[in-house]
């Protein structure tokens, strides 16, 4: 909030700075203390722990890419953007720990208020009437949620439990009404669907990306996006070892199909680089509900992918940030010739590419290698083939378009110059994601595996 | 006479689903904000007294009296009153919402439990069908505005339900509807409405591809 | 025993340094444009050096554990592969660095690197293919050859076709991937080994001819069985001459590589699934050839050849599975080893004759045959080079492609007599098949030699052609002393396939039958030996005598038309006519016609023009993909940008997952 | 061993004996057997010319025809003597050695850059192209009614016995042989040695720039071909149990009926039109599977 009192970029920026070095210590904090509960609402457990890591280091990165945004001291801009920024990733921060449904319900409702202002922070049309869908669209999202949290209570009526935290329902969870569960689960997940980018509420995030400073669109589409998958995902847990455990796999799994479904359609027609990385984000979380509803192996495979697609993407809007401050556009026709331009960045950007789709040496191909391998041990030929077939497509779609914009000349306005430059430096963050996720391809930590491993425990057929 | 409310309260959503002006939706909004106060008023016995206050002032000022202040302000300020921009014949959305009614009869059917009322559900459900239905069906934002604090209405419904158990759940159900609602109508007021003539929503369909 | 110590330690080392090289290669980003080059040749020069003493001493190159490269001890056959890749990997590279001299400048100096990176890749990334076992590690590897040969595709990547090619390429690869992919899960899934040596249990228990089938698709797709070869007549015209020469002559073959892999832990329905390799092979060799003869650009037409070099050496293993499945041992031997041979052979004479005609282009800048003619005189190292590989990929003594054509005719031959009805049935298809494509072949290439390099050049751009400098004449130098050394000497190589063969399908290989084999090849080498003494003796004897005589020269008979015009010369298309006047109705090749109008005055030109489609890229592949993707792209109607439609699909999907609920199908 | 001079000898009559078959049968006096050769001492005699547009591969043409020709001779066996150098499936060297020479006459004659050779330079390739399956087919049934793979053995084990089905094959392969033969050679009727035209020429077209000394080379090319193929079907005749003398004497007979039978076959015959050629050597490799139908019955795999 001091943001908003302080009117001087600079001092801005290194409050900013100290902001993150004080989410570092947190995050050190929070290791060290992994497992406790604090303020009898916040338990340091092992997905928290995970996401927040990554929240940590890609909001650092977005933090230092998002100066170049505002260098002069004129438009107040800049501190609505900070303000906002340092709320949004605290109420990340928050959500992540929380350990009781409504807690994190909330603290969800509030990164849209947030998101919201980084959104509108352009103060174009496009950038209102994104703000305007974003607002309208998750709110109802939210009030779905809201539906499913009080059908979860209401299941709960007569049990003596008057608190709505994941534990007690998971110990609850087996004596429940199947039906007030399926209803609740139903509107959980459509409802989550907006921050997690999944199939039926996916446009939300999709337009905002398209409109939000790069950076931002990196965190929206990274720390947001795991948000609602967590969120989603708790509750999954806390109902796992209840009677609807197979049909919640079953809905997953349709939600999965549908949004890799959509997420090719939209990318073979793909006009605008920001969106085209929105698309590939929808495609990777239905990815990664089917990995959640095939089970077994799957498990591991969607929090690999979950994290991967993290470092990957959030690198991939970085460096489309940087090159539409060179080209001075998002627009996949009168942009081209990028490897000419800024090759450091259009380096990054290929090896980018390649590693969003998942092509090796990509981490993400060891995670589609399990889904894959976890659909085949599941026997499910059909959604195997279709996924297949798919991701071929977007394969197809998404290199067509990079590859076209690093070598061949823009379709239109052919006479394309440099409107801004780029520091080499600025990509160096980059490259260190994405050296991680090429790294993982060959080589995961023994400390990631645990934690996910730690994650999943407990989960049926695992 | 409690059913005697919940039949009034359908009577509204219905009304909501042929009006023709604006003003019939704000004057509704405001009747739906009264009726939920008294549903609360005689629902929530059991709870404590400073919930319960809690309670009846947010749906009496806020949900009563504040919002559809704020809906006339717009409707005034920006001279759309007609729901629809051409002709629309009532006849098809009513059909809609008695689908939607017959809808959430049989899913309160479905959901039959005795620690609740299946009229209460029902109407509910009801409630949140016509939200959602008014969402879908129109194309002015102010509609779309309307329907949503309609399903705001269905949620309030729902925390009632469980009021007398989780009375925590029905405070963070307001907490919702003040801020979303202030934030919505906010952004509506100040940006959308000073932007673009007219409340079209088509106005609002750049973003594509 | 300082020696036993010094060899437990060497185990170690050669993966180590094998990977410390991988690591080398990255400094190429680091270096100036003009050192690259040199120290690319360095790093690929040492690991060749590390990879063949490795491979020649197999007992040095043994399970170490870095984590990934678990370099399981390379059996024979990845041994033989490994050879293959490292001499064309070194020729390639070595006329690679006289071709690409003229891209030194028109380059950015990052794809200048990016080109040589992704070429010490590629090589390494092969030599990983052969040598990895685990399922996973061989897909990445695989794929990570794709992606560098992607990479070297799209070398020229400012043209918009190339990069198209080049993206095609890499969809078509990932296709495959994913084929091979669900087949190792498959397996791996049954078996609980994911991998090559997972699937011999697999294959023991199971029916093979599902798996086998994914198998082959997706090595198919790689070694370009026809209709699974739609990307190769593109790349291979798109990529640089020296990139050109590494893919068609080894990349390709680590398809075949998988296919044996594969094969030789098969253990029934073997006669199904040689049908399967014989039928593929026999159609692609044959159609191979035939889209070949209508080429008009040179390095399409090779392209096309190594398709039919590929149905050769598909033929040899078809019939070698049909020889384990009929426990025929001479067929299985001859067959596999023909194969193989084959393999070996092809990536000599067609690496060389790739280099030849990117010398070719080099000196004209043009492709296409039309245009060119009488190259012969203005570059005649680059020619003679040219008709060697010609000679040897018609399959013609003394050279080398006879010779493994030759194992496979024997394999047929002997195995006649003693087979069933419908087994000498099948054996007189193939060899039908074989006869044909030898004579499609020669017919080819007499068009490709004759047209190119022979005659009055057709065109203006054979003026200022010049021999290429000598660096780039050093590759194929090598190849063609290869090449003479195979065909005249071939008993040194057959025997060593021969025992591979044996060793991998499990034939026992009797001490007479190698002698008589062995036999005939010291025959064959002297029969061929002959010939070149009669060709030295009766050439002496020309010399001399016309010393003697009057020699003068003058026109080409013309049959009274002295008007001597190369406008009058056999074209590519000409050539081409007669056979395509046969072959039409399946290349389908299209001609268009412009007439003189009648009675107009001022008659515009009159223009002829044939175009050479492939029909199975046309209508098997290309038609169903438009068709898939333009279903897709419907989808993107979605996007309305309403709100209203946005909350609708929340809405509708909520109703949909109720009703399946209600009726019981979620 | 004794079958190459035998050869050799053949092939200093065999076109002599045609020319004058044909000249008697027409009714003419006609030269004398010795003619050709006398006409190659000529060219012997004579001096070169060169066109400017040839360059090596021109000058080397003929030469790798005579020296393919004279080395596919070392695996052509005489009756029941073996060849010079028999191995198994020599015949498929046999072949690709001829097309070796076939190929360099080809590349030849487009060296010269004329559209005629051209043209004839295309035909040869397309014909040698479409008759090397039954050629193969042929010697393949051989060597399943036999068991043996090479020259040598098969004519060895194969001779045409009472047994009335292996006569049919008989019959079938010596027409084949016949035909390949013509063709091979480019006689009637797929070519017209004596035609005036270039544009209805095959073989003679491609040689029309040769003088001298290597039109001399071609010449005795073409005629060892002849000897070498009716040798082919002399040693399947020749019973091998018959004293050398008997079949020497058989050999030299055989040949000249061959000779013969070329020559009256040119003087009756007309020649095929130039796109009926490729489905009549089509129609040889029918033939050929018809043969192959034979010995499938004989080797009783097919029952009938």
């Amino acid at each position: 909030m001091t943001m908003l009192i302080v009117r001087r970029l600079l001092l801005t920026r290194w409050l900013m700075l100290l902001f993150v070095l004080i989410q570092w210590f947190f995050n050190g904090y929070v290791l060290l203390h992994a497992g406790q509960t604090e303020l009898s609402y916040f338990t340091y457990d092992p997905a928290g722990v995970l996401f927040l890591g990554l929240l940590t280091l890609i909001s650092t990165a977005a933090v230092i890419q998002g100066f170049p945004y505002f260098v002069s001291q004129l438009n107040k801009r800049f501190s609505y953007y900070y303000a906002a920024l340092t709320g949004l990733i605290a109420a990340m921060t928050g959500a992540y720990m929380a350990n009781d449904i409504t807690l994190v319900w909330i603290l969800v409702e509030a990164t849209t208020l947030t998101a919201s202002v980084l959104i509108y922070s352009e103060r174009t049309l496009h950038a209102l009437e994104a703000t305007w869908k974003y607002i309208f669209i998750c709110s109802v999202g939210i009030a779905l949620a809201y539906m499913g949290i009080l059908f979860l209570s209401l299941s709960m009526k007569g049990t003596g439990l008057h608190d709505l935290s994941f534990a007690g329902l998971t110990s609850v969870a087996h004596r429940l009404d199947p039906i007030y569960l399926k209803i609740a689960f139903l509107f959980v997940l459509t409802g989550y669907s907006t921050k997690m980018e999944l199939f039926p509420m996916h446009t939300v995030g999709i337009d905002a990306n398209s409109v939000a400073l790069p950076p931002v669109g990196a965190l929206i589409s990274t720390g947001l996006v795991n948000l609602g998958f967590l969120s989603i995902f708790r509750v999954y847990k806390a109902l796992s070892d209840s009677p609807i455990f197979v049909w919640m796999n079953k809905v997953l799994i349709l939600a999965g199909v549908l949004s890799v479904l959509v997420a090719a359609g939209y990318m073979l027609k793909a006009k605008h680089t920001k969106r085209m990385l929105a698309y590939s984000t929808l495609e990777n979380m239905g990815l990664v509900a089917i990995a959640i509803g095939i089970g077994g192996i799957g498990y591991y495979a969607a929090f690999l992918l979950l994290v991967l697609h993290a470092l990957t993407k959030s690198s991939l809007f970085f460096q489309v940030g940087q090159m539409g401050r060179v080209l001075g556009t998002y627009k996949l026709d009168d942009s081209g010739l990028y490897l000419k331009l800024f090759p450091t960045g259009a380096i990054a950007l290929l090896i980018g590419m390649l590693a969003i789709l998942a092509i090796p040496p990509s981490g993400l191909f060891v995670s589609e290698y399990l889904i894959l391998k976890a659909l085949v041990a599941g026997k499910s030929w059909f959604v195997l083939i279709l996924v297949l077939i798919l991701l071929c497509c977007v394969i197809y779609a998404l290199s067509t378009r990079v590859l076209h914009l690093l070598f061949s000349h823009p379709r239109e306005n052919a006479g394309i110059h440099t409107q801004g430059t780029v520091g080499r430096w600025e990509t160096i963050s980059q490259f260190i994601f994405l050296m991680v996720v090429v790294g993982a391809c060959f080589y995961q930590p023994p400390f990631l595996k645990d934690i996910i491993n730690q994650i999943i425990a407990g989960l049926p057929n695992y | 006479m409690f059913y005697l409310l919940f039949v009034l309260f359908a009577g509204t959503l219905v009304y909501l689903s042929i009006a023709e002006r604006f003003r019939s939706y704000a004057k509704l909004i405001a009747v739906q904000g009264f009726l939920l106060f008294a549903i609360a008023l005689i629902e929530l016995k059991t709870v404590n007294l400073a919930s319960l206050i809690f309670v009846l002032a947010e749906t009496l000022i806020f949900k009563a009296i504040v919002v559809p202040h704020f809906l006339f302000r717009i409707i005034n300020q920006t001279k759309v009153y007609r729901v629809h921009p051409k002709a629309f014949p009532a006849f098809y959305s009513l059909l809609f919402t008695m689908a939607g009614l017959f809808m959430s009869i049989i899913l309160s059917n479905m959901l039959k439990n005795p620690s609740l009322d299946a009229v209460f559900l029902t109407i509910a459900l009801f409630t949140l069908f016509t939200g959602v239905l008014l969402i879908i069906t129109h194309r002015r934002i102010f509609s779309h505005m309307v329907g949503f604090l309609v399903v705001e209405n269905a949620v309030f419904f729902f925390s009632l339900a469980v009021g007398s158990e989780m009375p925590m759940l029905i405070n963070i159900g307001i907490l919702l509807d003040i801020f979303v609602s202030v934030l919505i109508i906010g952004v509506l007021m100040n940006r959308i409405g000073t932007q673009f003539s007219d409340l079209e929503s088509d106005n609002l369909t750049s973003l594509k591809h | 025993m300082p020696f036993v110590y010094l060899r437990t330690r060497i185990k170690t080392i050669m993966p180590l340094l094998f990977i410390f090289f991988m690591v080398l290669s990255f400094g190429i980003f680091a270096l100036r444009k003009s050192f690259r080059y040199t120290y690319t040749l360095f790093i690929l020069i040492a690991s060749i050096a590390l990879t063949s003493i490795s491979s020649l001493f197999p007992q040095v190159l043994t399970p170490s554990h870095p984590h990934f490269l678990t370099f399981s001890a390379p059996d024979s056959l990845s041994i033989f592969f490994i050879l293959i890749i490292n001499f064309t990997a070194l020729t390639a590279f070595l006329f690679a660095g006289g071709y690409l001299k003229a891209y030194f400048d028109k380059q950015t100096s990052l794809r200048w690197s990016v080109h040589l990176w992704a070429y010490i890749w590629l090589y390494f990334s092969m030599i990983l293919v052969v040598i990895l076992r685990d399922g996973f590690a061989f897909l990445v590897v695989w794929e990570l050859m794709a992606v560098s040969s992607f990479l070297l595709v799209i070398f020229e990547a400012d043209d918009r076709k190339v990069l198209k090619t080049g993206i095609n390429y890499l969809i078509q690869m990932h296709l495959g991937l994913l084929f091979l992919l669900v087949a190792f899960l498959i397996a791996g899934e049954a078996t609980g080994q994911t991998g090559f040596d997972g699937l011999k249990s697999y294959f023991g228990s199971h029916s093979n001819i599902l798996v086998f089938s994914l198998f082959f698709v997706g090595f198919g797709i790689k070694a370009g069985f026809i209709p699974l070869h739609t990307w190769l007549p593109e790349a291979h015209p798109a990529a640089p001459s020296p990139v050109s020469g590494l893919m068609s002559g080894v990349m390709i073959k680590m398809g075949i590589y998988g296919i044996l892999r594969v094969l030789f832990s098969i253990q029934s329905d073997l006669f199904v699934i040689g049908l399967i390799i014989l039928g593929f092979s026999l159609f692609s060799g044959i159609m191979g050839v035939m889209m070949a003869i209508v080429q008009h650009d040179l390095k399409r037409l090779l392209a096309y050849h190594s398709i039919e070099n590929i149905g050769i050496i598909g033929i040899g293993i078809g019939l070698g599975v049909l020889g384990m499945a009929t426990g025929n041992n001479t067929l299985t031997l001859l067959g596999f080893s023909g194969g193989l041979l084959h393999v070996l052979n092809h990536s000599l004479f067609k690496s060389l004759l790739f280099f030849n005609a990117g010398s070719v282009y080099q000196a004209t800048h043009t492709r296409n045959i039309d245009q060119l003619g009488g190259l012969a005189k203005k570059m005649p190292y680059t020619a003679a080079f040219f008709l060697i590989g010609s000679l040897a990929i018609c399959g013609l003594p003394p050279f080398n492609g006879f010779i493994s054509e030759f194992l496979i005719y024997l394999g047929l031959f002997k195995s006649f007599p003693e087979s069933s009805l419908y087994f000498s049935i099948l054996l007189l298809i193939s060899l039908i098949g074989l006869t044909l494509i030898g004579g499609l072949a020669i017919f080819c290439f007499t068009k490709a030699f004759g047209i190119v390099f022979l005659g009055q050049a057709r065109s203006n751009r054979v003026d200022e052609a010049h021999e290429v400098s000598n660096g780039m004449l050093v590759p194929s130098i090598l190849a063609s002393a290869a090449i003479m050394a195979i065909g005249l000497g071939s008993a040194w190589f057959v025997k060593p396939v021969m025992k591979i063969t044996s060793e991998l399908s499990g034939a026992a290989l009797p001490e007479v039958f190698t002698g008589d084999l062995l036999r005939t090849l010291s025959r064959i080498s002297l029969a061929g030996g002959v010939f070149i003494g009669l060709v030295v003796i009766i050439a002496v004897w020309r010399n001399y005598h016309l010393k003697k005589r009057i020699v003068t020269t003058g026109p080409t008979w013309g049959c009274g038309y002295t008007g001597g015009d190369e406008k009058q010369q056999y074209t590519a298309t000409s050539w081409a006519d007669n056979f395509s006047a046969l072959a039409n109705p399946i290349l389908g090749t299209k001609k268009n016609t412009v007439h003189i109008g009648e009675n107009v005055l001022f008659p515009g030109k009159r223009t002829f023009a044939t175009h050479p489609r492939d029909l199975f890229k046309s209508k098997l592949i290309e038609k169903p993909i438009d068709a898939m993707l333009s279903v897709f792209k419907k989808i993107a109607f979605m996007q309305t940008g309403q709100i209203r439609h946005y909350i609708l699909y929340a809405f509708l999907f909520m109703l949909l997952i109720l009703v399946l609920t209600i009726f019981k199908i979620l | 061993m004794a079958g190459i001079p035998l050869i050799l000898l053949a092939a200093v009559f065999f076109p002599g004996i045609i020319i004058r078959t044909k000249s008697i049968v027409s009714g003419r006096k006609g030269p004398g057997i010795l003619q050709p050769m006398l006409d190659i001492r000529v060219l012997f005699g004579k001096g070169s010319v060169y066109s400017t547009t040839t360059g090596w591969v021109f000058k080397l043409a003929p030469v790798i025809g005579l020296a393919t020709m004279l080395s596919a001779l070392t695996v052509v066996p005489f009756a029941n003597m073996p060849a010079l150098i028999p191995f198994q499936a020599d015949f498929v060297f046999f072949s690709y050695m001829l097309a070796l020479g076939k190929f360099f006459m080809i590349i030849g004659a487009l060296d010269t850059g004329s559209s005629f050779e051209g043209m004839g330079a295309n035909r040869e390739a397309l014909y040698s192209m479409l008759v090397e399956p039954a050629f193969l087919i042929l010697l393949g049934t051989f060597a399943m009614l036999t068991g043996y793979t090479s020259f040598s053995d098969m004519f060895m084990a194969f001779h045409v016995s009472g047994n009335p089905i292996i006569t049919v094959f008989g019959l079938i392969g010596f027409y084949l042989l016949v035909q390949i033969a013509m063709i091979e050679n480019s006689r009637m009727p797929i070519d017209d040695p004596k035609t005036h035209l270039e544009l209805t020429m095959v073989h003679e077209v491609m040689i029309l720039d040769y003088s001298g000394f290597d039109k001399a080379l071609v010449h005795i090319t073409t005629a060892i071909k002849f000897a070498v193929y009716g040798s082919l079907i002399c040693s399947s005749l020749v019973p091998a149990e018959w004293h050398p003398g008997f079949q020497i004497l058989l050999f030299f007979s055989v040949q000249v009926a061959f000779a013969v039978i070329v020559g009256i076959g040119e003087s009756f015959r007309a020649r095929n039109k130039m796109q009926k050629n490729a489905q009549f050597i089509l129609t040889l490799t029918a033939v050929a599977m018809l043969a192959f139908l034979v010995v499938l019955i004989v080797t009783n795999k097919l029952i009938i």
